[in-house]
């Protein structure tokens, strides 16, 4: 039941309102509201009632195994939580003088300094609220790059067609054509069709590696030669860094520019969809062109850098500079980290998705590429089932959830058929790997013998499964008073 | 090992199933060249412990100064159960919801925040949230130059009285799309938008006008005449608005005889801490005809397999994920858990609740701005009715004042002559329902101090 | 899976402990440990997600209506919480000085005297932790009192059948023996029988009124002069508070003390049994033998009265005055509420109870008092249900929860056979209660076509219907580890 | 009407059916002349704003001072993921887990705490709590004297090495039950309470002896010693510890050569915050020979209809809501949400971070005592091996360091000579794992400074 059908006129038993209405009587009558909105009208109770209870119908880290691929589904430390929520940093105002920011620009300052020495790039910015932000901050400043050097018929995108739907979106709202870069059948990109690719037009490249199939691209230094000769720079799309969080840097790999999805290596919550946070990291030639604000140091205090301190900025991407609380989150998870735990992030990603891997194969799951290590996630490829018994990945995904366990990312990358991209990330413990295994056998054996079974999943959920092309094809997206109710005044001031 | 529960017989173990003998023989396939030698720099880890007091100590280094600015994000009162049900674990550490049958909790929350941004806005449709209030207006821009069919060229009317943050925000993001962004100018008697300023705009068509309520100043800008105006020159008409103020104020889906074509905004005031500016939540709302230039996730309803009513992702052909470079926007991850708050934020203070608080809002900044002219030389910069903020005239240098009061822990307003020259020196002010009788007081005796004092200089 | 199954040896995937292990070797052996305690070794992921699913499988206020009699299960404002615990009150030390304590004594003193007010009593403690503590401060102080006046013959107290269990028990640790005074069946005290039972052996009766059967004795002036007449005080069990806040009080009626639930009228959290507080008031002969701590006024400041100045108390209840993040809570709620805001908890309270009430026998349940108003709450006796369809007052509770409605109190008062005890509170809107009449309705419709199926109850649930008897039978009441593990031995501070 | 659902047309409807026409005609079985004519003096209502502004300013007064002050409440890291998981509304919000099916979140929670507790204790059993540690000393005390059946008088053997505020505690609860509370004087030189202090009690039998460990002076005592005098006089052993300790000292199921019979105590320093003193958290656990004695609920393992386990509360005949006047106790509602903070607590540290937990404050303990001893006249007042706390001889008046020292936000310990005038001037102080070398230099020099003024005056 929605909130809204939950209300009833005249219901209002908080105690949040003003208790009296102060005047307002001067606000013009033109200008004012003629007709109350609808929102719902319920008790604090009923309200706290009806999201406790839609909160207990999801997903979530914090209940379930999530091995969604690209995502990063790992613990969000709740020590993040309450320190990102001290009352000094909630309460503080977007415009606060430097004189009473000092705490927070020190937390934005080191975070800057960490993300740059593990990235490996020489200058960073906190501003992008997010991966697909970061990312158009990136391309925006490969153009500004080209702009202020006069090369402006650089304006094409090289994008590996396995990568993702964020990056050539990107590319195009910075203006650029995008040109797609095939993935070989080894899982990495394929060099030839690269060389065949690059030319004057070329601006540079969008990649991710390890690469979203999984595994980590062996010729990632001939792949930036050949950018690089042809007058290209490149891009790191850092939302799978925590399968190289201090193992590799994308600044010794030879990329230019690069954005960090802080929500997964940096273990922020996605809280159902954002927010996140996407810093970019540059070399030294793009230094002039970050996102503003940045954090200064400056003698024993910080101070902000905006326009009038980098004229040739990109410029602002949010109105205030970005997902503050999201940044600090980050930074306390840094902190607990440490260097050491910064390399076992990845070291232990890794080896939990090469043993998951393992034991699916052993369990007779077909692996994108078999001969290949998986990064910190991986493909597996269920074409073979889909035939023979008819079951699909999305099958297989939605009989996963009554096992209790996330689906992985299905049907992405689009080029690998029938494919679950799993990642289970270093915070899950080896028993969760084995049940999940223990999971897939068992839907195998069920999509063997009993495959309407696994068609008609889930079961045990709230809903059974949900149907998508009823959904855009009768297009109800918000609720409306069943009648526009009775015109009610809003108060006058009185 | 902090948050790796690996023990070391678990590591021996997936070794072996493995066939490998060390955990760094798994990264066989990185050059070895490349590989990282060190992370110097990088600090020791810390306990939780030591974090927390680390933490502790700079959040009291900032203090919690007594807050009169407004400017775009404003100090209200958040009920307590806003984020103690927002942080539970199945909405924070929830992703997107992919998979409906097992987020029906994150996808419901989506639908009735679309329901609620509609009613508030009076238009029909709502996206599940962007990044802000300022990239919200960059993609309604752009929308509005995708949907409007009449006209082909790409010039978009954008009155100086949209904040200031905003307009540098969305010269940023559009920039590279061959959008020509058209400042309009306010009459400086009133610090509104005139019709007449947008026909200084010139004769070309343009695909939209944007119209601030209220605007930057506070002040109320006359969007039935503004929305009509466009109109009839074939543009469509953006409204950015302030949710909680639009309360009181007519919705955009009511403004002039057709009503605005897109609303977007910043939802911080619907139950979103100040913060230091995010994470936020920016809202797009249009009307049905152009739900299929909106960008981001919305949320559907549907049924089930036994006809039981659900929700679900919908529309998603306009996303990324599926129609990559064509899609209406790179926007992915967005802003859920703030929708969250929002919408319980909405359902617990309802309509008269929100009515309430703007009430209170509009008359405390109106006795803050009274009681501050008050004083010699201070006075209302524009005269026209006002909403929210007040932009008042100094008889000195306003950086000067505002340092002299945060030395006082009162922050005392923004610096309008930061942003537009020609009005120096001038403050913006604001005191939300949460500034009492003596905050304002307090206020008002501190400036007095800080004026004589740069009247003595 | 308990947490203890999830225990590897070894794991501590924590950000919690002190990185390193500080020397504690001058601890002689003797005194030390020798093996470690068996308590799980899990990462901070698996305890977060344990107790998260274990949350989900209660029922709350927050999730569920909560009909229980004479619990009080209403909304605690989720501002009580937030407030309670800013970080001034959390770190307060319960031996700090005054100086760093004003804060929280006005929240106290202010408290103390509001309870004054509604309850009409000469002064307030609020030292005791829970009602019971409340209780038996109360007879501890009827004692001191009799003592004090030599009238060491006063050794019985009065208690109604109906009373709750913990008025005889706490009059027996109170060094009293118990009386029971029978209910009439009009369900107030017989008076006659009272008469009866009083005499100089009489200390005191303890009585709620509204009393457990949830009805308002009539009489009450009557039993006070009786009682009062042979010597005796009036003890006022204020579990019931709810029923009559602002709208009549107990030190009016004649009562010289009371306790108070706090955790029921105050609505402080239940938090699956306690903590509560249970203040007590008395009239001014019984104010020399409160417990202390108490709080006092002095000219602008606060101050502590404790065994110096109280040479007659009857002393301490717990180590440091009581439970102070409870009384917050209370106080919180109390200043939102207001005057006029505990006067309409009564009334709606009370309209609750008659209008549920009034429906259940409209749909043919049976009151237990027919011709009499409800307090907030009241009895419906299943006597003929379970005669006619073979289906008691268990099986009905048990049913409901199937119906997402937590179950009434059972079986108590024990002098109504089959009996539910509900009361609905005033935070819960008319929609709850017609649903719950509603599911009433169909159980009865159920018990008597199908029997079994409400005996079976419940279905819904994680769990089907518990076996009490092999609990009691087969006492498992903690894990032990499987085999002694092998010895590990704690740190010799290396 | 906060927190009061009900339209006009709700009440309206209601009284209808109910057949009166007003809500007050519900409370006509009130004598009139006992209906409350008004609350004069209770304030209005205030808005969640209003309280939160007035609590915040209150919390505030109260300030976060440098506390040194241990005396039976510590002042540990709690992670945060206690507190955001304990009050969830399912926790928080839940009753007592009468009704099993539906409280089985609850249930298991006190069944892995008192599984917990059993290992920590080394006894076999543990009840789901009681209100604090002082009141379940008084508890063990009455379950003691029940328990004894070899013993028929009812006389303790109460250590004064007993915190002070728990020996008052437990006179004031039993004081009416017939039992004898003997006071067992300690070694002035070494803090302890020996096993002649205890002979000097006398001959006749006693049905039990308190033992503290570590005592109320961080003392260590012969545990053993007195354990095994104790049992071979036929009388009950109750030992009084505190859980963190426990991590590190032998456990009271080890204690001589067949262990304590009784352990009680303070489980505040497992997860709960100083809070001024409460809702804190008693623990009360036994051998198995004496759980029929045990007040208090207990959670039970058992198995539903379909053979699948489940926890249910047990043995409830020792209760008072069965077993009322004959119950074991009065107790009722008592510490469950604690319980579950706790259970979490122990969950998250495990045997091992509490271990490391309480070596550092035995390690900070003795740094600042050494510490401040070398101020001179500043002394160890006992010799003898301590944990967690360590009293000190001052050579000025305890009271007057303490003020001082208070004006300097730092609260500098326990004022010994308060509760043991021959002590006096001597106080007790305690450094938690969270106190840092700078905490204590600071503690250090504003002692030498607050002792030069009292040497000076
Ligand atoms: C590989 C990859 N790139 C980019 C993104 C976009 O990041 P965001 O969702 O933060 O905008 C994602 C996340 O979904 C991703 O997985
Ligand atoms: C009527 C009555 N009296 C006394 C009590 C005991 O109060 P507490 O549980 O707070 O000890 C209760 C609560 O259970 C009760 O309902």
């Amino acid at each position: 039941m929605l909130i809204h059908e939950q209300s009833r006129p005249g219901r209002r038993a908080t105690a949040q309102a003003p208790l009296t209405t102060a005047d307002s009587s001067d606000l013009p009558t033109a200008l004012r509201r003629k007709q109350r909105a609808a929102l719902p009208e319920v008790s604090e109770l009923q309200a706290v009632r009806h999201y406790t209870r839609l909160s207990q119908q999801n997903f979530s880290i914090d209940t379930n195994f999530y091995p969604l691929g690209s995502c990063t589904m790992k613990y969000n430390p709740r020590a993040c939580n309450s320190l990102a929520s001290l009352p000094g940093f909630l309460a503080r105002h977007p415009a606060a003088p430097e004189s009473h920011s000092q705490g927070i620009m020190a937390c934005l300052y080191e975070l800057q300094d960490m993300l740059k020495i593990v990235t490996g790039m020489h200058a960073v910015s906190l501003a992008p609220a997010a991966g697909a932000q970061g990312e158009l901050a990136g391309v925006m400043m490969i153009r500004a790059y080209h702009d202020a050097r006069g090369d402006h018929e650089r304006r094409e995108i090289l994008v590996p067609d396995a990568a993702h739907g964020t990056n050539p979106a990107s590319a195009i709202m910075a203006g650029f054509k995008v040109r797609e870069a095939p993935t070989g059948s080894n899982g990495d990109v394929d060099i030839a069709a690269l060389r065949d690719a690059v030319g004057p037009q070329t601006a540079g490249i969008m990649l991710t590696n390890p690469s979203t199939v999984g595994v980590f691209d062996r010729n990632i230094q001939a792949i930036a030669e050949t950018v690089h000769e042809a007058g290209g720079l490149l891009y790191y799309d850092g939302a799978n860094l925590n399968a190289i969080l201090g193992k590799v840097r994308p600044g010794d790999m030879g990329f230019d520019v690069i954005h960090m999805n802080l929500h997964k290596t940096f273990s922020t919550p996605h809280g159902g969809g954002g927010p996140g946070a996407g810093p970019v990291g540059v070399s030294k030639r793009l230094e002039p062109y970050l996102p503003i604000p940045l954090v200064e140091q400056d003698g024993d205090s910080y101070r902000w850098l905006d326009e009038d301190d980098r004229p040739e900025t990109i410029g602002r991407m949010t109105a205030f500079g970005g997902n503050m609380g999201i940044l600090l989150r980050a930074y306390i998870y840094a902190r607990m980290l440490g260097a050491e735990g910064m390399r076992r992030v990845s070291e232990f990603a890794t080896l939990n998705a090469n043993y998951l891997l393992k034991r699916l194969q052993e369990a007779g799951f077909q692996a994108a590429y078999p001969e290949r290590r998986a990064s910190h996630e991986f493909i597996i490829t269920l074409k073979q089932e889909a035939k023979t018994y008819g079951v699909n990945a999305m099958d297989f995904a939605k009989r996963l959830l009554d096992f209790g366990y996330h689906a992985p990312t299905t049907y992405f990358p689009l080029l690998v058929p029938e494919c679950l991209l799993i990642e289970p990330t270093e915070t899950e413990p080896k028993e969760a790997l084995d049940g999940f295994v223990e999971a897939m056998t068992q839907i195998r054996k069920e999509a063997e013998e009993t495959p309407e079974k696994v068609k008609g999943a889930p079961y045990t959920l709230p809903l059974r499964r949900l149907d998508d092309v009823r959904a855009a094809r009768q297009l109800d997206v918000a609720w409306k008073p069943a009648s526009q109710p009775a015109s009610q005044p809003t108060s006058q001031g009185a | 090992m902090p948050f790796i529960p690996h023990t070391d017989d678990d590591i021996a173990g997936m070794l072996d199933a493995i066939g490998v003998e060390r955990i760094d023989d798994l990264f066989d396939e990185i050059p070895t060249e490349l590989r990282a030698k060190g992370l110097e720099g990088i600090p020791d880890g810390l306990s939780e412990m030591e974090v927390a007091q680390l933490l502790q100590a700079r959040a009291r280094e900032d203090g919690q100064a007594l807050c009169f600015i407004g400017a775009g994000a404003y100090d209200h009162h958040i009920p307590a159960a806003v984020w103690q049900i927002t942080t539970r674990g199945e909405f924070y550490s929830a992703y997107t919801p992919y998979q409906a049958e097992a987020s029906q909790g994150t996808l419901q929350v989506l639908y009735e925040f679309q329901s609620m941004m509609t009613a508030l806005t009076g238009l029909d449709v709502s996206n599940a949230s962007l990044y802000d209030g300022a990239s919200a207006l960059a993609e309604a821009v752009l929308m509005a130059v995708r949907a409007n069919r009449k006209v082909k060229n790409a010039r978009v009317l954008m009155p100086r009285s949209v904040h200031p943050f905003y307009r540098r925000t969305v010269r940023s993001i559009v920039r590279h799309q061959g959008i020509e962004l058209v400042e309009v100018d306010f009459d400086h008697r009133t610090g509104q938008t005139r019709v007449a300023d947008c026909e200084a705009a010139g004769d070309e068509p343009f695909a939209a006008l944007v119209i601030p309520q209220p605007n930057f100043f506070g002040v109320l800008e006359d969007v039935d005449a503004l929305t009509d105006w466009a109109h009839a020159r074939d543009a469509l008409v953006i409204g950015v608005v302030n949710p909680v103020a639009l309360a009181l104020l007519s919705p955009p889906g009511d403004w002039g005889s057709e009503g605005a074509d897109i609303a977007c905004g910043e939802g911080q005031p619907l139950g979103m801490p100040l913060a230091s500016g995010g994470p936020y939540l920016g809202f797009l709302c249009c009307t049905q005809a152009q739900i299929r230039q909106l960008p981001g996730r919305i949320a559907g309803k549907t049924l089930d397999a036994d006809g039981k009513v659900g929700y679900t992702l919908t529309l998603q052909a306009r996303e990324q994920h599926i129609r990559r470079s064509k899609a209406t926007s790179n926007i992915c991850t967005n802003q859920g858990l703030l929708v969250t708050a929002a919408t319980i934020h909405m359902s617990i203070l309802g309509a008269e609740g929100l009515e309430r608080v703007a009430a209170a809002c509009h008359a405390n900044t109106s006795r803050l701005a009274d009681s501050l002219c008050e004083i010699n030389g201070v006075e209302p910069l524009f005269d026209a009715p006002a909403f929210h903020e007040r932009a008042l005239r100094l008889p000195a240098p306003a950086a000067n004042i505002l340092s002299d009061l945060a030395a006082n822990d009162i922050l005392g307003g923004f610096d309008l002559g930061r942003e537009y020259p020609e009005l120096d020196p001038a403050l913006l002010v604001c005191a939300t329902e949460l500034r009492t009788d003596a905050d304002i007081a307090a206020y008002r005796e501190a400036m007095a101090r800080a004026l004589a004092i740069a009247d003595a200089a």
